[in-house]
C-alpha cells in the first residue's frame, strides 16, 4: 500500500473506482435500481448520475434478468457495463443470464466474442435482514467457469479490485459487504489497481494459517488479536479473489505454520471453505500437522432474530475456537 | 381484448354496506395504521432489525380485498405487508412478536417484518423478493382447483413487481388454468426511490392483464368500498370458476420506501396532495356526510384500537426471545 | 392501446421489387432449405452431436427480415438458428463445420448446431435457453444508441419463448429506452410438442407486444415479400430513433420440434395444409405468377445452390478437428 | 436388493416410481413441459397423462420460474407437486423460486408451512448437447440449506429414492443423468423405498475408497475392473445423495483402505468433491495415507465437439489414473 492519510468507507472507495473508471473509459456504463439521481440504497453510485448523465448512469425497472441480459449484449458489442444487483440474494432471479449467458458467452463462441462486465453486489448478514436477504453466495459463481469472483474487505482493496474487475475482459461477479459499506479504511489519492488473483497476507503469523475474505477479515483479525494473548500467533490471508485463486500464498504459508483454519460467512457445507482444505491436502499433505478446520454459518437459512442470527454466522468465537482445534487444544478453555 | 379493460366509478346512490361494515372497514383501516406507526416507533427506537416497509396510506386496498376473504382463503404478500396480514385476521401481538423477533411472533421471530405467514389465517408468505410471491399464490390457485375447494388466492404485490419475469409468467399460468386468482396490484406510483412512471410506459398497469387475457380493473385504491366492489366481483368471478382478475389499485404510499428514505426523489407538495386524498381520512369524510358514523363513534373505534394495540405491543415487548437451538428446527 | 396493433396485408400492386431482390429472396430461402436438408442427414448418419431443430417451412421469415440488414446490424437467434444465420450472411462451409465439431466452424468446433455465433456478422449468439437471447439482443440495442451508432438489433424467437419471464423484462427495457430494436416472434404454432393455443389464451402474440406499449404487428411469416415489407418498417423505425417493433410472424414447422421427435401431437393433415402453403412453394408461385422469373431461372438457381451447400458439405466433412489444448482456450 | 430377475430401464423405473406414488396419493400431480399426452421429450411420464388425467399431469407454458413458483404455492397447501424441469440447465432460470423460496419456506414461516415438493431434472454431458445442456449443478443445490439432493446411479436406485422423495415433506432436487436413461437393471416387482441419506457401496475393496455417484459409479466400477488386473482393489461407494451426506459410510471405508478418491462429472473447482475431501481430513486425518484425491471435470464450460466434450469430462482413465496418485504409483504406468 502507497503511503497516505486519507481515509474514507468502503462505500466512497467503490465509488472512486467507478468514477475514476468512468471517467477513463467513455464505455464503462452503470445499470442497476435507484442508482441513478437517488445514487443507489447504500449510497455507492451517489453523485455519478450528476456527473456523467442518464445515459451512462442507467436506472432500471425490477427486472434483472432483463438488465443483466442487456448487460451480457451491451458488453458483447462495445460496451462495459458494470451492474448494480442491489442484493446478492436477488442474483437468483437472473441465475441463467449470469451463469448459462455471461459465463459461457466466449467459450460457446470459440473466443469470438467477450463479456466484460462487473456484476456488482451485496451480501452477507449481521442486520437481521432475514433469510432472503442476507445470504452469502460467492460459492455458486466460484464454482462456474467462466466467472471471476472478488469480495473485497477493505476500502483499499474494495477500490483497487473494482479498479481492475472493471478492466477485465470477461465477467467479474464483486461481492460487497452490507455491514463493511461504512468501514473507514486507509485508500490514497494516486492511482492504483490490485490485480485478482493476489491474496493478501493481512496479518503474518507462524502457527496457524487463518484463510479467509470479506468481512470475516476483520472477524478474523480480532480473532488473531486474542489468540496473541494466549500466546498463539497467526497468519491472516484475505484471499481477496476466489476466481483466480491464489493458493499458492496459502501454500507458502501452511509450509510455515502447518495449520490452516478457513473462514468464511456462507453456510458451512458446500461451501468454497471445502475447495481450500481439498487444495491444501492435496498439495501440501505433509506441511499439514492437523486436519484443516472450516468455520462457516450453520447450515440453515438465515433467520431473522439477531440473536440467533449472530448464532448462525461464524463470529470471532468460532474463529479462535476453530484455531484452538487446529492447534490440538482443548475446547472447553474457549 | 380491450373490451377486457374496466375502470370502475362507485356508484354513490347504489352502494349499499350497512353500518357494520362500514364500521369494519374503519376499524381495520386504524388497526393497519396505528400498528404501522408503533412499528415505526419500534424501528426508530432501535428495538428491531432489517428494514422496515411502512403501508401508510395504501390502508384501504388491504381492508377492501380482504373484507372479501373467509379465513381459509389465501393471500401471498409482501415486505410491506403487516397491513394486509391484520386484514387478513392476523393478531397484533404475533405480529409485534415477529417484527421484535420473539418467541410469540408468527414464525417465532425467524421470519421477521418481511416474512409474516400465518398457515392458519391463509397468509402463505410475506416475499422479500419482488414478484416472487405472484406464482406462489398462483400454486395455491391450483391446489383449490385440483382438490376442488371453494378458496380463493389472492396476490398482493406492488406497481414495480410488474416488471419482473415472475409476474408474467404467473399470470399466463393462472389464465390457461382459468385458477380461482385475484391479482392486486398496489400501484403506489413509485417502486423504491424510482417512479412507475420512469419503468413502464403503460398510462394504466391494468394493460398488462390484458396481455394474458385476464380481465382487468382499474379502482381508486384510496376508497375502501371502491375496492371493496370491485374485489367482490372478481372473487365471485375466481369462487365460481370463472377464473382469474387483475385489479389496480391506484394509491400512494406516504412515507418513503422503508424507514430512512431520504425521499429526494418526489416533492413535499405531492405527498401533501395525496395526504389530502388518503383513505382513512376520506372514508371519515364519507361516513360523516353519509351520515352513518358520527364523529364520536368514529372516535371511539379509533381510541379502542389505540388501545388494543398499545396492549399487545406491550405484550410482545414482555415476551420471552427464542431459544438458541431454534437455530436448527425447521430447516427440512 | 389497440391502435398499437396493426395486421399487415401485402398490397400486391403496390408491391414492387426489382428482380434482384426476388433472386436474392429465392437464392436465400432455397439456401436455407438445402442446408438444413444436409444438415439432417449428417444427424441421421450420426456425424453429429445434441439435437438437431430444423427450421424448414419458415424460411421466409429469416430472409424477408434479414433482407432488410446491414452486415453490421446485430441478430440474436436459437438452437434453431442456421436459417437466420445463412440470410444474414453465414459460410455455409464454416456453419457444416460447426456443426461437425470442426476447428474450421464458426466457434471452432466448441459451440455446435445450437451456438452459432459469428462477431463479424453481428450474429451475437445462438441460445439453447428458450427466451434468453432476447435481453442479449436488447443489450446491443443499448450499445447502439448509447454508442450513437446506426446498427440495428434484431431479437428472433419463437412463440413459446414469449412465455419466458425473459421476454417480458426485455420488451419492457427496450420500450422505456427506445432502443433500437426489432423482436421478431415466429410463431410456428408449437413450442416442441405443445401447440401454442395450450400456452397462452392470446389469439395473436401481437398482443403481448401491447403490454409494453410496443407497436406491434402481425404478418404472414410464409410470404417473404410480406415479412420484407413488415421488417422494413421496424428496421427504419429503430434505425431512425423511434423505439422497437414487435413482429409477430405467423409460420408453421414442417418437421418435427428435432430430429427424431415422433409428431404424435399433430395430424397428417395439419402438416400437409400447411405444406400447401410453405414459402418455397408459395414464393415459386408467386414469381411464375407475376413473370418475374421463369422455371428455369429458378431451378437454375436452386441447381447453383444445391452445388455450394454439397461443396460447403465436402470441404467441411474433410476439415480437421480441433485439438485437445482447445479445451482450455476462451473460458475467460 | 430383493431377488428378480425383471430388468428395466432407468427412465422406465423413474416412470414407475411416479406412477406408483400418483396411484398411492391423489395429492401428487406431476407439472412440466411435454410431459403429459407426449411423455416428456426423455419418455420418463409416457402413459401417465392417460392414466390420471389432464389435472394431475399437467403441460406447463416454457415458463421455469411460473411453475416452480406455482408447484411452492401448490406444495404449501395441499398438494405434492412433482416438477420436471427439462434440462438441469433450466434450473438457473428458476433459481430464485428453488433457492430463495422453496429452499426457505418452512424455515421463514417457524415451521408453520413446509414444501413436499420433488423437482426431477437430468443433468450431464457426453452427448454433444453444449455449453448450456450438458451441464451438472448438483453441488449449487447442495450448498443450500432447506434443499435435499438426490442424483440415482441405476434404475434400482432410481425407483427406490424417487419413490423416498415423492414421501419427502421437503424439497428434493432430483438429478437424473441423461445418459442413463436407457441403461438397465434389475428391478423388483414388490414395493420398495430407499431412504435418503444412506450411501450404497457398488463394490467392496480394500485398498482404496472411490466416492462417487451417477454416471460416474458405472465408470468407476469400470475403473475398479481395470484396477484389479494390476492388483488394485477398490471399493466404490455410490452417496446417492448429497443432502443428506451420509459420511459415516465414507469413513467406515477409509478406516480399511485409507485412501480415497473422490470421483464427480461436476467441474473439479468449487465442487462437491472438495466438500467429501474437506470432511474426510477433518473428521478421518488420522485414518488418511494420502490425500484425497479429485476427479472432475476439467474448469471449463462443456464443450461441443464429441472428441473435447469426452477430454473435458472424466473419463474411466482420470479415476484410474486418480487412484494410482493416491497409491502413490507411477502416473506413467497409467
Ligand atoms: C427481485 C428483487 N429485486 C429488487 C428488490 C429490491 N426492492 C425491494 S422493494 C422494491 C420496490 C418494489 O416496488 P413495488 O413493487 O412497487 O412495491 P412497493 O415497495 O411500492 O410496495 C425493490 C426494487 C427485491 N426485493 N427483489
Ligand atoms: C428455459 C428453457 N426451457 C425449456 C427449454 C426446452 N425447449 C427447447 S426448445 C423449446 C420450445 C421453444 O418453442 P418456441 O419458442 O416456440 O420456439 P421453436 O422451437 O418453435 O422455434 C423448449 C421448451 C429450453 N431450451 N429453455
Ligand atoms: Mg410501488
Ligand atoms: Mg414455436
Amino acid at each position: 500500500m502507497m503511503s497516505t492519510n486519507r481515509i474514507i468507507s468502503y462505500a466512497q472507495a467503490i465509488n472512486e473506482a467507478l468514477k475514476e473508471e468512468m471517467a477513463l473509459d467513455d464505455r464503462v456504463i452503470l445499470l442497476g435500481e435507484d442508482i441513478g439521481s437517488y445514487g443507489g440504497v447504500f449510497k455507492v453510485t451517489k453523485g455519478l448520475f450528476d456527473e456523467f448523465g442518464k445515459e451512462r448512469v442507467i436506472d432500471t425497472p425490477i427486472s434483472e434478468t432483463g438488465f443483466i441480459g442487456a448487460g451480457v449484449g451491451a458488453a458483447m458489442t462495445g460496451l462495459k457495463p458494470v451492474i448494480e444487483i442491489m442484493w446478492i440474494d436477488f442474483s437468483l432471479v437472473a441465475m441463467d443470464q449470469i451463469i448459462n449467458q455471461a459465463a459461457k458467452m466466449a467459450y460457446m463462441s470459440g473466443g469470438q466474442t467477450s463479456v466484460p462486465m462487473v456484476i456488482r453486489t451485496q451480501g452477507g448478514g449481521g442486520r437481521g435482514n432475514g433469510a432472503q436477504h442476507s445470504q452469502s453466495l460467492e460459492t455458486l459463481f466460484a464454482h462456474i467457469p467462466g466467472l471471476k469472483v472478488v469480495a473485497p474487505s477493505t476500502p483499499y482493496d474494495a477500490k483497487g479490485l473494482l479498479k481492475s474487475s472493471i478492466r477485465e475482459g470477461s465477467p467479474v461477479i464483486f461481492i460487497e459487504h452490507k455491514m463493511l459499506y461504512s468501514q473507514k479504511g486507509e485508500v490514497p489519492e494516486e492511482e492504483y489497481t490490485i490485480p485478482l488473483g493476489k491474496a493478501d497476507i493481512k496479518r503474518s503469523g507462524k502457527d496457524v494459517t487463518i484463510v479467509t475474505l470479506s468481512r470475516m477479515v476483520q472477524f478474523s483479525l480480532e480473532a488473531a488479536k486474542e489468540l496473541e494473548k494466549e500466546g498463539i500467533d497467526a497468519e491472516v490471508i484475505d484471499l481477496r479473489t476466489l476466481v483466480p485463486l491464489d493458493i499458492e500464498t496459502v501454500k507458502e504459508s501452511v509450509k510455515k505454520t502447518n495449520r490452516v483454519v478457513v473462514v468464511h460467512e456462507a453456510t458451512r457445507s458446500y461451501g468454497w471453505g471445502a475447495e481450500i482444505a481439498a487444495r491444501i491436502q492435496e498439495e501440501a499433505f505433509d506441511d499439514l500437522d492437523a486436519p484443516v478446520q472450516r468455520v462457516g454459518a450453520e447450515d440453515v437459512p438465515v433467520p431473522y432474530n439477531l440473536n440467533l442470527e449472530k448464532e448462525m454466522l461464524p463470529q470471532t468465537k468460532d474463529i479462535i475456537q476453530g484455531v484452538k482445534k487446529s492447534l490440538y487444544l482443548q475446547m472447553e478453555t474457549v | 381484448m380491450q373490451e377486457l379493460l374496466q375502470t370502475y366509478h362507485l356508484n354513490e346512490n347504489n352502494f349499499n354496506w350497512d353500518k357494520n361494515w362500514f364500521i369494519q372497514a374503519w376499524r381495520i383501516m386504524n388497526t393497519i395504521r396505528v400498528f404501522e406507526e408503533k412499528s415505526i416507533q419500534i424501528y426508530k427506537k432501535g428495538l428491531m432489525g432489517g428494514s422496515l416497509h411502512s403501508s401508510i396510506g395504501q390502508e384501504a386496498v388491504a381492508a377492501g380485498v380482504c373484507m372479501n376473504l373467509k379465513k381459509d382463503d389465501y393471500i401471498s404478500i409482501t415486505y410491506r405487508g403487516r397491513g394486509q396480514a391484520l386484514a387478513k385476521g392476523a393478531d397484533p401481538f404475533q405480529l409485534f412478536s415477529e417484527i421484535l423477533g420473539k418467541k410469540t411472533g408468527y414464525c417465532k421471530g425467524k421470519g421477521g417484518p418481511m416474512h409474516i405467514t400465518s398457515q392458519e389465517l391463509g397468509i402463505l408468505v410475506a416475499n422479500g423478493i419482488v414478484g416472487a410471491g405472484i406464482p406462489i399464490a398462483v400454486g395455491a390457485g391450483l391446489s383449490i382447483k385440483t382438490l376442488k375447494k371453494n378458496q380463493v388466492s389472492v396476490a398482493f404485490f406492488g406497481d414495480g413487481a410488474t416488471n419482473q419475469g415472475a409476474f408474467h409468467e404467473a399470470l399466463n399460468l393462472a389464465a390457461i388454468y382459468k385458477l380461482p386468482v385475484v391479482f392486486v396490484c398496489e400501484n403506489n406510483l413509485y417502486s423504491e426511490m424510482t417512479p412507475i412512471k420512469n419503468a413502464v410506459l403503460n398510462e394504466h398497469l391494468a394493460e398488462r392483464g390484458l396481455a394474458y387475457r385476464i380481465p382487468s380493473i382499474i379502482v381508486n385504491g384510496n376508497d375502501v368500498r371502491a375496492v371493496y366492489e370491485v374485489a367482490k366481483q372478481a372473487v365471485e368471478r375466481a369462487r365460481s370458476g370463472e377464473g382469474p382478475t387483475f385489479i389496480e389499485a391506484k394509491t400512494y404510499r406516504l412515507l418513503g420506501h422503508m424507514i430512512g428514505d431520504a425521499e429526494t426523489y418526489r416533492t413535499k407538495e405531492e405527498v401533501e396532495e395525496w395526504r389530502q386524498k388518503e383513505p382513512i381520512r376520506y372514508f371519515r369524510d364519507v361516513c360523516l356526510k353519509q351520515n352513518v358514523l358520527n364523529e364520536k363513534e368514529l372516535d371511539e373505534i379509533q381510541q379502542q384500537v389505540i388501545q388494543e394495540i398499545d396492549i399487545a405491543y406491550e405484550r410482545a415487548m414482555k415476551s420471552e426471545e427464542p431459544e438458541m437451538e431454534e437455530i436448527f428446527n425447521d430447516v427440512y
